[in-house]
């Protein structure tokens, strides 16, 4: 079952940081991030719901991706920390999104050489929406860091609080290792690292030092965060047992 | 009086007025208003449906739902575009809307309280607003009659939509109907009032009519709004609160009791549940957001400076 | 079963506003108010839980503190909105303790004259705790009212957020009137005037025009905020269903 | 040093030194290092625990639980005040702890995930808490030993109540028993840690057992700590997560595994997954109360002048 678990850290790591975008919704800083945050929200739920998809069909015990979403609790998600982290300020939220972003990319474009046709025709759309995250998230980094006082300051605290949790980006559990069709997460981090570290020359950004890493999601060992957003999102449904929606 | 007249032979040639055109000052002015109303409309309504979109009860519905928003602020972004055009800019309506001066439509001062009403919001309060649109796709002011083209083919989706939740609701467990039914009588009123007080009682309409920015009567679009609705939502099995509400064979359409305007002056003036909420969440995030807009423009401003400075250089 | 709807009404504002208290636990402005405020919101929730048992009793469908509390959701809640009101900051806090607490204290003392003993026991506890809360919030809207420019300002706020709440403390639902064991809210007017009259000219606050009174929680018609208080409060026991605490 | 022999035998006979004694030096420092992170353990402690109230599973723990952390609040002023009587604020000892010059407990950096992590605190942590603390009752300071026996007979509260929390569980449903197993899982390790590192490598240990600050090593403690709290474990029929935990009839005492003190120092020097969230949300806190506070003054000023206003007039 090493590829449902793979594809569980994926399909989790996608519903999170999706809905956390989601908690922006009317509230943004400008009209247009009023559009571009839930444009990414939707890119990332909507990969999520593909997962799931797969995922069940690979388990095979009949869970669909509402079962999936919906009926596990804290202890089963498999998120990394990174996107479970509380929205904070504009200036976190789109520091996240980039670290988040700049993985995803050079993944999904590993995937496309996937022995896996369902994983290949997810990478495919995947890819393109994760090229436009960087791109959005990143030229915000850049505005922010390399703006008022007010924003580098700002961008510096999001690096400080963030950048501790991007090694889980690169770590699978042991039960989700070694599937051949999907990319190995450690062999990402050059990619990763040549384009935070592009943005964060441009953006006057330091590259943190970061004495202790942050994981423990890929091991359903979450942050306090985590708990009160799935008692959010799954009120409803949890509320009503078997009905359709 | 000369140039009236001619401005009004062209409108009643059904020639579009375009922004650099001469155009009368009620006519700018009504339109500025309408439209900075009709924007600020779609930006506080994303409030009340993005409140259930952290709690839809599906994968599938909250992808719907944060679509139907985006959509919605898209639909915002158009219409201040299009009033722009007529020499006001969006942070002046967005200052005007903080402080009250500029109104948005009263149905957002009501609460979404379960799932349902979103559903109820899609078909009802979309296919509202679609009944007072569609005719300003053929507005005079050009600029307003496209963005309402483009604005009108969206919320159709959306009514679809709401119908079709509101539809597995009414087909679903019993807790699923009572929440669809209690839904329906929560807004049913609220949404006939969206039509806006009784052609006897309406201020601007005739000019308004004349410069072709409102071509039916309010009370005649609330008709069509009820023949077209009550059907759909009786095929469900659905019960409106309105006890006089019925068929009358003779003028081809429903008959409904008399719409309580004491409520509906309450909510315009101040007094709905929700009013105070909208306008501090919208100001709350203007205000919040200020910081990130002026480093947008000062990072606009390095860069131009930067691109000077480096001018000069790459010509030697 | 009017006595089974006014004994709801009474323990729904108990149990809500005492969990509104507890959500400030640990995030007090000084350790004093870290006491303070669980200490009102223990009184508050005991309260409650005497009233949900008596009035599980009265039903007789043998539905216990915990049914009542966690198994009803929003629509079923009768509390007034101003206990759902969000906590706001200290000051709206504040405010909203002594407008309940004005308006219970002499509630209580009227009920120490029902006909009903258990309801004259809760009223003795019950009338002391309330007398408290009018002293300690009391002296904290005298403080912030009369302390420095910004937190007159920001009482002066809580009073145009939170006046317009309380006409509802002297209503109850068309289901719940009538009931001779309890106290007629309405009679409770004059002595709620003339405590908040005194405190706020202590406190050189106006009591304001309120042109739209907001009412509709006993109707259970509530605003946005209680659907999602309830769902993190009922999360945990909603999610075992028949488990035992 | 004539001073420092006098002050060791009444040390010695058991003496308590007070508020106004002379006192070395150091021994004052130590004071005040301990007492004020004890305070600062519970003042953070609150926050683990806070986490919990909103989602309490009855109403009955709800209510134990607030009671529960209101105590803690309480033995934190206790402790502050007991250091004030050593010649440091409250203010200052803040401002140390935001700072991240002073420490707390290691323990409160771990997060509570789930219900039957209240439970186990209230077991294992008070539990351990507690052996730490009653030999304080009879530390040679008087006002902290006499804050200590308050606090312990809280603390034992505690403890019995976070058993029953546990046994609750562990008797109930299987997803309550996984729950409390996995609570288990978690935190006995971080627990057996709270009692320091061993002997060996331990700072200051002698000088503060002839002060009579400590009575007993941290070794023993953790001993004592474990052989009270297996039994009531394994009668509950939970396992603990040491495969070498056994007992050893010997020594007349269990046996249990290496400690990993890499994840003690990672903890303790600020790598643990809470650090950063408990000092941040105490900072805000206390930032977003400074506004009350500065009224608060303003308001007890303006009092103290319009008494002084009136006096003269009244005397007149």
């Amino acid at each position: 079952m090493a590829l449902f678990e793979a594809l569980l850290e994926l399909a989790d790591d996608h519903l999170v940081l999706g809905h956390r975008l989601s908690e922006w919704c009317g509230h943004a800083p400008m009209l247009e991030e009023d559009l571009a945050l839930p444009n990414m929200a939707l890119d990332l739920i909507g990969t999520s719901r593909t997962l799931y998809t797969y995922a069940g069909e690979v388990e095979g015990a009949g869970r669909d991706e509402d079962a999936l979403a919906y009926l596990r609790d804290e202890m089963e998600y498999r998120n990394c920390l990174l996107v479970e982290r509380p929205n904070g300020d504009f200036a976190q939220t789109m520091l996240r999104q980039l670290y988040f972003a700049a993985f995803m990319e050079p993944y999904w474009k590993a995937a496309l050489e996937s022995p896996d046709e369902t994983v290949r025709g997810i990478a495919g759309k995947a890819v393109k929406e994760m090229a436009y995250h960087i791109r959005h998230a990143g030229e915000w980094v850049i505005r922010l860091g390399d703006g008022t006082e007010e924003s580098a300051r700002r961008m510096q605290e999001a690096v400080e609080e963030l950048h501790r949790y991007t090694d889980e980006l690169f770590h699978s559990s042991a039960a989700a290792r070694g599937v051949d069709a999907l990319p190995d997460r450690a062999a990402i981090r050059p990619e990763w690292d040549r384009v935070i570290g592009e943005i964060f020359a441009e953006a006057r950004l330091e590259i943190p030092q970061v004495p202790f890493p942050q994981q423990g999601g890929r091991e359903m060992q979450h942050g306090e965060a985590l708990g009160h957003m799935l008692a959010e999102m799954q009120v409803t449904h949890r509320a009503h047992p078997g009905a359709v929606w | 009086p000369e140039f009236l007249e001619a401005f009004q032979k062209r409108i009643d040639a059904e020639e579009k007025i375009e922004p650099n055109d001469a155009m009368p000052e009620g006519y700018r002015k009504t339109l500025i208003r309408q439209i900075g109303q009709h924007a600020h409309s779609e930006i506080v309504g994303m409030l009340p449906e993005g409140n259930w979109i952290t709690r839809a009860p599906s994968l599938k519905r909250k992808a719907a739902l944060l679509a139907k928003v985006q959509d919605e602020g898209g639909h915002g972004l158009y219409l201040y575009s299009a009033a722009e055009t007529l020499g006001v800019s969006r942070e002046q309506m967005t200052e005007e809307l903080h402080s009250g001066k500029a109104k948005y439509s009263s149905i957002f001062n009501y609460p979404t309280l379960t799932w349902a009403d979103i559903g109820i919001i899609g078909w009802l309060v979309d296919g509202a607003a679609i009944m007072n649109q569609i005719p300003l796709c053929r507005c005079s002011y050009g600029p307003y009659a496209r963005a309402m083209i483009r604005v009108c083919k969206e919320e159709s989706f959306h009514q679809r939509q709401g119908y079709e939740i509101v539809m597995t609701l009414a087909q679903g467990t019993p807790a699923q109907r009572e929440m669809v039914q209690d839904a329906l009588n929560r807004w049913w009123w609220p949404v006939l009032m969206m039509f806006g007080p009784h052609d006897s009682d309406s201020q601007h309409s005739d000019q308004n009519m004349a410069w072709k920015i409102k071509r039916f009567s309010n009370d005649a679009l609330r008709q069509k709004f009820v023949d077209a609705t009550v059907p759909q939502g009786e095929y469900l099995g659905l019960t409106f609160p309105d006890p006089e509400l019925k068929w009358n064979e003779e003028k081809g359409g429903y008959d409904f009791g008399p719409i309580d305007w004491d409520e509906f002056w309450r909510v315009v003036k101040g007094g709905g549940v929700m009013n105070r909420d909208r306008i501090r969440d919208r100001k709350a995030a203007w205000e919040n957001g200020a910081w990130v807009r002026e480093a947008a423009l000062a990072h606009a401003e390095k860069r131009r400076q930067r691109a000077a400075e480096a001018a000069p250089i790459a010509a030697e």
